[in-house]
This record gives C-alpha cells, structure tokens and sequence, in this order.
C-alpha cells in the first residue's frame, strides 16, 4: 500500500464548555408513546432496535401515552412524587449539613429520583437491590428509616455501619439493599451472582442493580452482563446514564458511538432504553424487565436516560467544566416537574396540595435531621473507638485483639 | 480410611461438602463435565448435578464477583482460579469486596466464599503457571490465607474453608498433588500412598484453620514453612544433619503466633522457606514477627530462603526453585556452621 | 405479586458429550456470496446485521463467489496455501517433539491457519501484531525463521527468549509480533494502546489483535473494545471463535444468546462475521477492516467462525470432554483443503503439486528441527543461568545482583 | 526557583516532560480538561493539547493496557489512577504485564510508563480513598515504586520515574500535596511555603531512582519511613525528645539498602513506620532486610509502626493514622524506655 494517510488521534469532547451557551439541539428526543410494547417474552434479538429508541409515557402537556403507560392509581402516583420530592429535600440538607462542616462528604441524587425511585415501587419488598452511591431513592421508598440514614452521614453513634464507612455508603439487608461500595462497578457483577443464587434455590425473588453510565467502562460491567446473559440470570441491569461522570461526558464513556442500551445486543440481552425523568415510563419499563426475569428469561439491560442536576458530589465544582445553567436546559426536563404535571393533569393533585406537600417533606427532613444530630455529626459523639477492630472477620483473630490492646481500647 | 493423594482428597472435601450442605455449589473454568484441569473437581457435576458444579465463562472478575453475590445471598460458593497466575483479574473483588463486606456493613453482609487455585512451580509451566501470590493476600485485612502440606490436611482445610463464615483463599501447591515432592527433582517422587498423611477418612472431619503443625520436632533450629517447602525443608534437614523443629503453617492467616514463638523460644534460630519471590514475600511478615517476638532469644540473625526476585523462568525450573541444597546452606548459616 | 414462579438457574451445554454422535445441524451455514459488502467507510450502525451473517467466498465446489471476493493473484494464494501447510507440519512436528520428551508443553492451531495467514498476508508488514498463542501462521507469514521458533520451544541455548517462557509463547518486534502472554486476553487491551500510539504519532501503522472467544469473558476485551471504539484507535479485532475453550463450549462464553462480532453493536464499533476456515474471506474482512482503520475511521470486530480441530494443548485430551471425530464433520471444512480446492479449479494448481508441496513443507520442517535440536531441547544445553537475573528491569539493581551471586552464577 | 506545594512540583515535573519529549502523554479519569480531581494536571490539556492530555473511560485495566501498548510503540505515558484504592481493576496489566514485557520478550519489548496515583489517608475519605498499597507492588518483580515526601522530591522523582525505561508506580501521599502534615491534626498544618523543600526549580532536574534522604541526622536510633510518615517521624523524635535518624526511602524498590545499613550500624536501633495495615506490609520487608544485614548490630528489636489490620474507617481516622503518639512511643520503646 502506497502513500498511506497519517493516522490521527481522535479525542472525544463535549459539545459545550464553560462559558458556552447549553445548546441540547443535537440530543433528538423522541416523541413519547411511539415505541412499540413487546410482551415481556419476547426473543431478544427480535428487539434489538428498541436499544436506540427512548421510551417515554408522558408527554409534554403531562399526559400518558403510549404502550408503555403503566396505568398506575393515583395513589402510587402520588407515593412516587412525595418519595421523589422527600429525596430531594433529604439530599438539600445533608448537602447543607456538609456544608455546615457537619460531614466530610455528601452526594446528591437531584433530577435522578425516578430512576431509584420508580423501580423501588416496581419492584417486590423481597427483591434484592444493588446500587451504586446515587440511589438513596430506594432506601426512602423501601421505608429504611430516614434518621438512620444520616447519622450514618454522620458518623455518630448510632451510624448503623458504625462510623466505618464515607457518608452515603448505606447498607440494609432488611431493605434489600447491598452495601454500597466505593469501588465503582464492583455491585453490578455481584447482583448477578446473586440472582444466579436465587434461581439455583428455586426462590422467587429477582435483583436489580444500577451503575454509572461513566462506570460501564470497568470490567465489572461486562463480567456482569455476560454471566447474566450466560446463566439468563433473573437480574434488570439498570445503566445510570446522567450525562456525566464527575467531569468527563459520556462521550468518554463511548456514549458517542452507540447507546448504552446496545451494550446488550452483543449478549443477546434485550436493552431498554428509558427517558429517565418520566417516571412512568421508568416504572413501566421495569415492570417488563421484572416480568421477564420471573419467568426465567433472564436478564434486562435499561439505560435511563437521565441527567445529573448538580455537582458530581460535595468535592466538586461542575461549573468548571460545563455550562453554568445546562441543567435547567436539559430537553426531558424535571422528574418530580413531570409527575406533578402529570397528576394535576388527570385531576388527582393540585399546585396547593404541590405546595403543602413540599413544606411537609422539609419538615419531615427537618425533624428526623434534628434527631440525627441529636446522636452528633462527625467527630462528635462517635461510635466507641473498640468497634473499629471489629467485623474484620466474624472472629477477631489475635493479631487484632493485640493490635486493640495496643490503642487502649 | 481410604489412600489419596491430595486431588483426591481435595476432592472429597468439595463433595461431603455438596452432599452435607445444599448451599454449597462448586463452580469455575472448566470445572463442570471436564472435572478441572487438574481434575480436582472429577465426577461432582456427574453426581450432584449440573448446577451444582459447573463451568463458567473465562472472567476470574466475574466469577468471584459471582461468588460474592452468591455468598452474600446465604450460599458458600467454592470457585477454583485455575492457576494462582490467573487470578488477578479477580483481584479487585478479592480485595475490595470480598475482604470488606463484612466490615463495611458492619456485619449485615458477608460472603463465606472459598477461592481455590493451584500455586507454586515445579511442573515446568513457565512464568504464568508458577506463581506463588500468597502474599498478596496476607496483606489484606478481612480474607483468610489458607495452604495445606498432606491429603490429609487439605482435606480437613478444605472443608474448614467452606464453612468458615470469612472468605478463603485456598491454595494448592500443585507440586504436590501427586506426591509428596521434596525438591530433589534429579530422584524419583514417591506417591503419596507411601506417606501417612494420605491416609484420610472418607466422610466429614476437619482440620482448623489458624492452627500450625509441627511436621517434625527438632532443637537445633525452627524452620517455618508451609506447602510444598515442607517437604523440602524435611529433606534439607536430614541432608544437612540438622536437627530442626519444622512448622507447618497451614494457615498464613489467621496465622499461629504462640507456635512460632514456642518454638524459636526453644531453638532460637529460624529459617523461612518460601517459593514467592523474596522481597516483601511472607517471609517478611514471618521474619519481622519473629523478631519482634522473639528478640531476646535469637542467637543468629533469620534467614529467609524464597524464589528470586524474578519471573520463574521455564528452563530454569531447578536454579529458580529453593530446592534442599538452598534450604540446607542456610540452616548451616543458621547454625553458624 | 402473587403466586410467583420458581426461577431456575441455567447452566449452557453443548450439544453432545463423548458416546454422542457429532450433530452441526443446528448450525445455519449461509450459502456464500450472500453478505453484501459496503464500502469500508459506511457508519457502524449502518450495517449492525452483518454481525449475525456468516461471510463466505468459496462455494462448495472451490469458487469464489460474491462481493467479498478479494480477487487475489494465484501467486498470492499459493503463497497462503504453502504458509498454511507449513504451519500444520511445523506443529505436527512440534507436538510429536513434546509427546517424545523434547519439551514440556506446546499448542497447535491445526484448522484455524486461515485466521493467521490471511490477515497476515492482507496487513502491511509494519503492522503489530498482538496475537494470542494460537497465531503461530503470522511468525511463519512473516519470516521468522522456523529454527528460531523451535529454539524457542526447546529453551535451548539459542531460544530468543533465554528458556523464559513456556513454548509458543513468541516475541519478535522486528516481525510486528507481540511478546505472547500466559494471561489470556491481556494483549487485547494493549494493542488499542498501541493503534492510539500510532495515531497519536501521525504514523501510518495499524495494529491487530487476536483472542480466543473463550477469551472475550475476561475484562481486557470490554477495556479494548470499549477504547478502541471512543478513540477511533486504528486497530483490527479479531475474536477466533473455534467453538472452544479448552473443554468448555462456546456457549459457556456467551455464545448461545448472540454472536461474538455482534459484540461489537453496542460500542459502535462494526462487527463482522467470517467464515474462518475460507482464506479468501479472511483475506477480505482483513482487507476492509485495514482500510477502514487507515482511513482514520476506527477499529473494526472480527469474529472468526472456525473449529479447534485438535486438543487444546499437550496438555489436553478433547475425547473426554467431545465426540471423538467432531471436527471431521465441522460443515465448514478445513482451510488448507478449500484453499488447494479453490487453486485446482481456478487452474492454478494440481494434486501432484499438493502432493510435493506437502513433502516439502514436512521436509522443510525436518529440516529446521534438525538444527534446532542440534542447539539442544529441553534440559540439554539450556541458556545461561545467568540470564534468569536479566531483564528483570534495564539495569540490574543490587539486590538481583546479590541473589545472581548467592546462586554463584 | 519557585515556591511549590506538591501538586504544584507534580503538575510541574509532567509539564516539563510533555514540553521535552513529544513521546510523553498524560490520561486518565478527568485530568484532561478539569485537571484532575486533585489538579495535579490543571492546565495541561489548555498548554499541550488535547492529544497530549485527555481524559479516559473509567476503566483502569483499560488505562494500564492503553499504557503498556503505547510503551511497546515508544512512547512514554504518564497515567493517574484517581486514587490508589482503585487501582486494583488494573492490577492484572501491571503485574502479569507491565512487570514482565521486558523479561519474558528478553529486552524485546518494554513499556516505560508512569503510574501517579494519590495514596494514604488523612484526608476523611473513608476505606476507598486512603489505601496504601505500596507492598502489593513491591513484591512485583519488574517494577519500582517511588514515595515522595516534599515538592522538591515528588518533581525531581517523577521527571527521574517518566525517563526511567521501566514501569514506576508513583504514589503520592495526597495528605501532604498542600503542606508537610506531621500528624498533629489537632493542629494547624503549615503550608509547604514554609519548607524549605517547597524551593522548586520550575526547569528539568532529577532526583534519582533508589537513592534514600537523610530527613534527619541522629544517633539514637534510626527510623525508615517515606511519604506524610517522614514528617510524622521527624514530629515523633521532637516529641519524644530521641535524637532520630530518619531515613526518607523516596524509593521502596530498588531500595537504598547501603543507607539503611550504614544508618542502623551506627544506632543500634530501628523503628520502621508506615501507614499501610501492618501485616506484610512494606515494613515487614524492612524488618527482614534490617534483621538480616544488622543483626550483631541491633540492640532492640525492631519496632514496627503501621495502620491496624482493618479497612481504614471514617469515623476513626486519628485512631487509625500511625501518629507521632505512636511513633514516640515506638522510639521510646526501641530506646529501652
Ligand atoms: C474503580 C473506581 N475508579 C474511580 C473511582 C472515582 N470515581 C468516583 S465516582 C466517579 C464517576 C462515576 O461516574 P458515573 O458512573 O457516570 O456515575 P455518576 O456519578 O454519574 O452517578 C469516579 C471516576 C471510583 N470510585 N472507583
Ligand atoms: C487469565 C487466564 N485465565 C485462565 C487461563 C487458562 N487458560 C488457558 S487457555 C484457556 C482457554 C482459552 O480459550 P479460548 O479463548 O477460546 O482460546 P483457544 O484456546 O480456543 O484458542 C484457559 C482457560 C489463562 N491462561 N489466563
Ligand atoms: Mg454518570
Ligand atoms: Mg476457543
């Protein structure tokens, strides 16, 4: 071959930066109710296209339309909302209360409450939960106690997890959710081998997980899809795709080639891909996911799609790489905006009841964070020092009892 | 009773664990219908059914991830890695997961997983068929570092690991599933049916971990070592008309401090033996314990024999491998001769 | 929910087991010619159901057909026909060297020389090769010398790599071959690192890697897809499916849902799918791939679909594990077999040239292990022990300098 | 000469190297155009070029391969791994392959990459931000590893580790990138401005590779340590009131070993400190070296400093944190007192 190109580097990069004006005009949104419904049975390779599709329920005037509209009563409606309007208050004052100096760190969930949140109503209280750092929505909708929560933000002495773990780290068995690691990606592939574990005992309960879209990238992502596609483990592989991870945009993360969702295709695992702000559509596509596993088909993959509202955690700056207002420009809009729309929309909620409503869940926060800490914050009041050398192993073995002995406690 | 050798018995442990616990499940690469490249898992799939031993796709990540979630569902997975060289793409869930659930949880999840994976060399299987990575391990709060010498022993380890409520790593010198191989690679290999420790019981018992052997009483000297190093150390002894104490480890971790101590007390000198390579192998840890511990009684300074601070190369197999001539030359040292 | 099922795990199996009879009906063998062929700049998501076809040129009867139709000169084929028996004898010898003591282990690639050859012979010779230890055809395409590889599997006192490295585990720069690792996989990643370099330089070298399908579970293939797909690196991907990985299925590996080029969908990376035992379709898919990656247009999957027709290694015994003649009857034949049937009936060759071609390879092949043993096999006059402390790192720091001395070497 | 933190000398070392050698090049998860999440790469991106420094996928066996490949093809990459916790997922690529390219291909290929990673605690991460993982590297044949501990060092080592033509891991002890934090967090931390090793030159300079600093001279005992510990050790000594030699390893492997030897020859004495879990940790390598090469010189034992056996806990970092309490103690221990 003669006079070869020269080869150049391509690096992916976002469309805007600082100082740029958000322009989502290249982002096509579909319009919703025009994706076809398969029944949950369905083969997956006669699916494959629904991986590059959206699927969404409400429209813009906040009705719900389409195949995928889960006909939900008002009153799970109505749960889902105060569920979302309670996570996002809880998530403005833990932010605050780091702020405050009261905790080392802290992380928001804002504008994706749908996708913990809606799957935690979809779901069965047996089903098992495997989340990453930005899910707090399914402790909250699953009852975990809301003090808990924080003095385990707060390290102090009654943090269920004892001071060991950086704030937001929860853990619950009783509530079916998997103790959070800060290894990105580790949980995906775990869930996988859990539902593996409870179809080898012939239970009836399935496992869900999310992870980062920015987190696909790790090996974990592809260990767990492929023992889910290989043992069609009853697991819905839930893909975070909020536009970000810390700085770098999906782009990064290879969102530019194809979608998330289509990560599933080469594994013979149908992909969804779901607007993540429409909390019916969230709900609905879960649904299916659920439906399918429990029959023994195996494995979803569901990318919502979906955008992180604020800072990627209390360390960060986001106006140093994106444009100062681009959330509030992002074309799917608010969840919390959309299901209250929707229900003022079919007559079952009212800007006054919205109103009263979101003084009753800052209060609700307001109360339990006084009693939180009541217990202390960091630093203050904290769990006895002795715990430390404790749950290393379900013994202690000698070398920690002496290493105790050595600190006096 | 029946004669083993350690396949064997390593085998019968899985399967009186299959039989007693139906929360135990064997699976790995190749270990299904195949029974495992080194055969440890023959037969399991046949008689306990398919999804209770079974293949896995090429992902030490994946599989002990798989384990994890299994474990922390309420079953106890044993995984084999089928070479200890292959199990760093596993690491990560070793090490970040597996290690902390417990901790991190404050004792709401754990996982009482057993890993099990073929270590050492001298099988000629070259630099990614040798390693001895042990030490990796026993650095890591939260995992247990398990190694067994006889049939016997790995036998009762085995079964040890599976019940116990951390996770294990379980290695297998692989020198000696045959036979108990001491090193001196120019004579022939006796089976292990010549050795006592083949004679092993058929059903259920247990050896504990965390628990040393003295594998032969001595007062010249304390050799620590664990595996296939052994046999060598034995052997080394006896060429070098040493009369050591020699301590079967068994366990790296939780390891058995009062025996060591007991012993160098006595004899007051020491020697490790380890197949890892040397720096910062577990005979670090092994030396600067019996330092600190037994100071005031060492009459010379420890010596550390190890693999060199190189890949094992294939062709040299016996130079690389710290065989009786090196063992011995250091108990002379050791003994000041 | 109510009255919920059961969930069951699944375990894939093949279809039969040693005592079987060998059954590829359940394989769909598409007749040739009938992949269209576009142009090798066209989108990646123009063309995602070319990773379910099967790619094919020469028909049963040795023609070829269709619009992969590389139209190589006879020469070009003889060329690839002689380096195809070449390789086969080179292992038939090798492996009978281990079986009489001569070495400790070595692997065949018998019925996969396509996969090697072809590529070989379609990339340019700057092009790095990252192979896994089944592409022993790409040393021999290009020109390194057989002697040299004997040596290599004698550790002998002229093995290039100084009796380091298990058998077949190769290096040579100067012939664009990457050091072979014992970790599977790992190379998969490192050859995206090394088409990103060369873009990054403005050079015009592409590179190519190969990995087992059994391969593609380990994390490397998901970081080297992933890669090579956000950066465009320039960089051929090829997955040889040859149905399994040691004693375990293609299935086992992800096989049964969706095919392993399909992989390549959800990365946006284009996923083709070859006939592997077809030299003239290696030959093409080689060929368009190389001049999509030239073009700065990123890298291209490659799923070769071809059998294992021998053991794994020396190490293994397939009969335990598969019917005893199941790769006589693989429907897709033996590439060496349909190579000299397409050359007799396009008039390029005869049964008699075969017939001395096959005694000049095996003489060739006696030949060169004569003076490779006459350097010595296994044991006998190995390199110098010397060298085990070498290379460890540029210079040799004092403490390998101490042990080297503590050996007395 | 400019006064630097160690971010600053960091971001400064790579900055001379990318303006040098066209074959440097700088990735990893948000150093491109954010700069990383500690800055270490601010500006980088803007000054050289997007090629030159980008950012990746979060994948870090993918960052190491991406790096080994480019190493193979010439070039000379500078990867960060955003914290040291997470280096795990990329363990496999630097043991099984970065390590060994150049022994197992004979010199035929190598990869002289750099991988900067922020290690250690002190910072309120929790257990997946303040990991100090040096041991899980130095028993890694083929590689070296490197600890600075003021701004001059880290630039001078870092420049010294990108040119070096074998892989370096590069830990930097985050706790101190903005000042020399002694352990005394009751109190207020002096910047670096404050140090005389914050003079940095804003050129090319090197501090080479397996050569140890004299923190301090003293002739009561001596103590090893590297990283936020020097400045631990040298509070330590003050506090106790012991006339320390404090030895700065800079480098783990190769390690200075003439300066450990001449330095414990002369006291007698050796504390080792390190906050990495204490169980085969660097210091046990050390005890070993320091038993095995000082023995007729020592007249205690040697003293071993390190993290608890456990996952570093939020709540309890000061707990956790081998502070100059415990270091004094250690010391006065050694000293007989
Ligand atoms: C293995 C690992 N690598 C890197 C990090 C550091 N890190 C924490 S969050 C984060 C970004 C994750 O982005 P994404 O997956 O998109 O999730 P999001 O924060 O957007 O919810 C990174 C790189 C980590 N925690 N673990
Ligand atoms: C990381 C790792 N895990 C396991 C092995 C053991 N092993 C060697 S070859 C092999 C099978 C590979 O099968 P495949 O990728 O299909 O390649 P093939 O042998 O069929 O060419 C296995 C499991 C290894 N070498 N490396
Ligand atoms: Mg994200
Ligand atoms: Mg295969």
């Amino acid at each position: 071959m003669q006079n070869k190109k020269k080869l150049s580097l391509y690096i992916p990069q976002p469309e805007q930066r600082p100082g740029d004006i958000p322009d989502f005009s290249k982002i096509v949104i579909p319009p919703p109710g025009n994706v076809p419904r398969p029944d949950s049975a369905v083969a997956a390779h006669d699916i494959r296209d629904i991986a590059f599709k959206l699927i969404r329920v409400l429209d813009n005037d906040g009705k719900a339309v389409g195949p995928w509209n889960p006909r939900l009563d008002p009153e799970t409606l109505k749960r889902g909302l105060r569920l979302m309007m309670l996570t996002r208050a809880y998530d403005d004052r833990m932010y605050r209360a780091q702020r405050q100096g009261k905790t080392s760190f802290y992380m928001k969930c804002t504008g994706e409450e749908a996708v913990s949140i809606a799957p935690a109503l979809a779901l069965d209280p047996g089903d098992m939960c495997f989340p990453s750092y930005r899910q707090q929505g399914l402790l909250l909708t699953r009852g975990y106690p809301m003090v808990d929560m924080m003095c385990q933000v707060y390290s102090n002495v009654r943090d269920p997890l004892k001071g060991r773990q950086l704030p937001i780290m929860y853990s619950s068995k009783a509530h079916g959710f998997f103790t959070i690691s800060g290894n990105l990606g580790t949980q995906f592939s775990q869930a996988v081998g859990w539902a593996m574990a409870s179809a080898y005992k012939g239970d009836d309960r399935i496992a869900a997980t999310w992870i980062g879209e920015g987190t696909t990238a790790e090996g974990d992502f592809h260990q767990g899809l492929n023992f889910a596609s290989v043992y069609r483990a009853p697991v819905i592989l839930n893909v975070v795709n909020n536009q970000w991870a810390i700085s770098s945009f999906q782009g990064i993360a290879g969102g530019e080639q194809a979608t998330f969702a289509a990560r599933g295709i080469g594994y013979g695992v149908p992909g969804l891909r779901v607007d993540g702000n429409d909390f019916l559509a969230v709900f609905a596509v879960t649904q299916w996911a659920a439906e399918r596993a429990r029959n023994n088909l195996g494995a979803t993959l569901i990318e919502h799609y979906t955008y992180r509202a604020e800072g990627h955690s209390t360390s960060d700056d986001p106006s140093r790489y994106r444009p100062m207002d681009e959330a509030k420009n992002w074309p799917l809009g608010d969840p919390i905006v959309r299901l209250k729309t929707h229900l003022i929309a079919i007559g079952a909620w009212s800007e006054a009841e919205h109103e009263k409503q979101q003084k009753d869940v800052i209060e609700d926060v307001r109360a339990a964070n006084k009693e939180a800490e009541s217990y202390g914050t960091l630093g203050t009041n904290p769990p006895s020092v002795k715990t430390m050398f404790e749950d290393v192993y379900k013994e202690m073995p000698w070398h920690l009892r002496r290493q105790r002995q050595e600190l006096g406690v | 009773m029946a004669t083993m050798n350690m396949i064997q018995a390593i085998n019968s442990a899985m399967a009186v664990m299959l039989e007693r616990d139906p929360n135990v499940l064997v699976f790995g690469e190749d270990v299904g219908y195949f029974g495992g490249v080194f055969r440890a898992t023959e037969g399991l799939q046949k008689k306990f059914g398919i999804t209770r031993c079974f293949d896995t796709p090429i992902g030490e990540g994946g599989i002990i991830a798989a384990a994890i979630g299994m474990g922390a569902y309420g079953l106890r997975p044993v995984v084999e890695i089928q070479f200890a060289d292959y199990i760093y793409p596993g690491y990560d869930q070793i090490v970040s997961e597996a290690a902390r659930l417990r901790y991190r949880s404050a004792g709401d999840f754990w996982c009482p997983i057993t890993v099990r994976t073929p270590y050492g060399g001298g099988i000629f299987g070259g630099q990614t068929h040798s390693q001895s990575p042990e030490a990796l391990f026993t650095h890591v709060a939260g995992i247990k570092t398990v190694i067994p010498s006889t049939p016997y022993d790995a036998k009762g380890l085995l079964i040890s690991a599976i019940e116990d409520e951390d996770p294990v790593i379980f290695l297998e010198p692989k020198r000696i599933y045959n036979g108990p191989f001491d090193g001196h690679h120019e004579r022939p290999v006796s089976p292990w049916a010549q050795h006592p420790a083949s004679e092993v019981p058929e059903g259920y018992y247990t050896v504990p971990l965390g628990k040393a052997a003295i594998a032969r009483e001595g007062s010249d000297l304390t050799v620590l070592a664990y595996g296939t190093m052994v046999h060598v150390a034995l052997a080394a002894a006896a060429d070098a008309g040493v009369d050591a104490e020699v301590i079967d480890l068994r366990t790296m971790l939780p390891l058995d401090i009062d025996a060591i101590v007991k012993s160098v007390e006595k004899t007051g000198r020491c020697v490790i033996v380890h197949e890892a390579t040397r720096t910062s192998g577990f005979g670090a840890e092994l030396t600067a314990l019996v330092q600190e511990y037994c100071f005031y009684h060492l009459e010379a300074p420890i010596e550390r024999v190890a693999g060199w601070d190189t890949p094992y190369p294939h062709a040299f197999e016996w130079q690389y491998f710290p065989g009786p001539g090196r063992v011995a030359d250091a108990m002379r040292r050791a003994m000041g001769k």
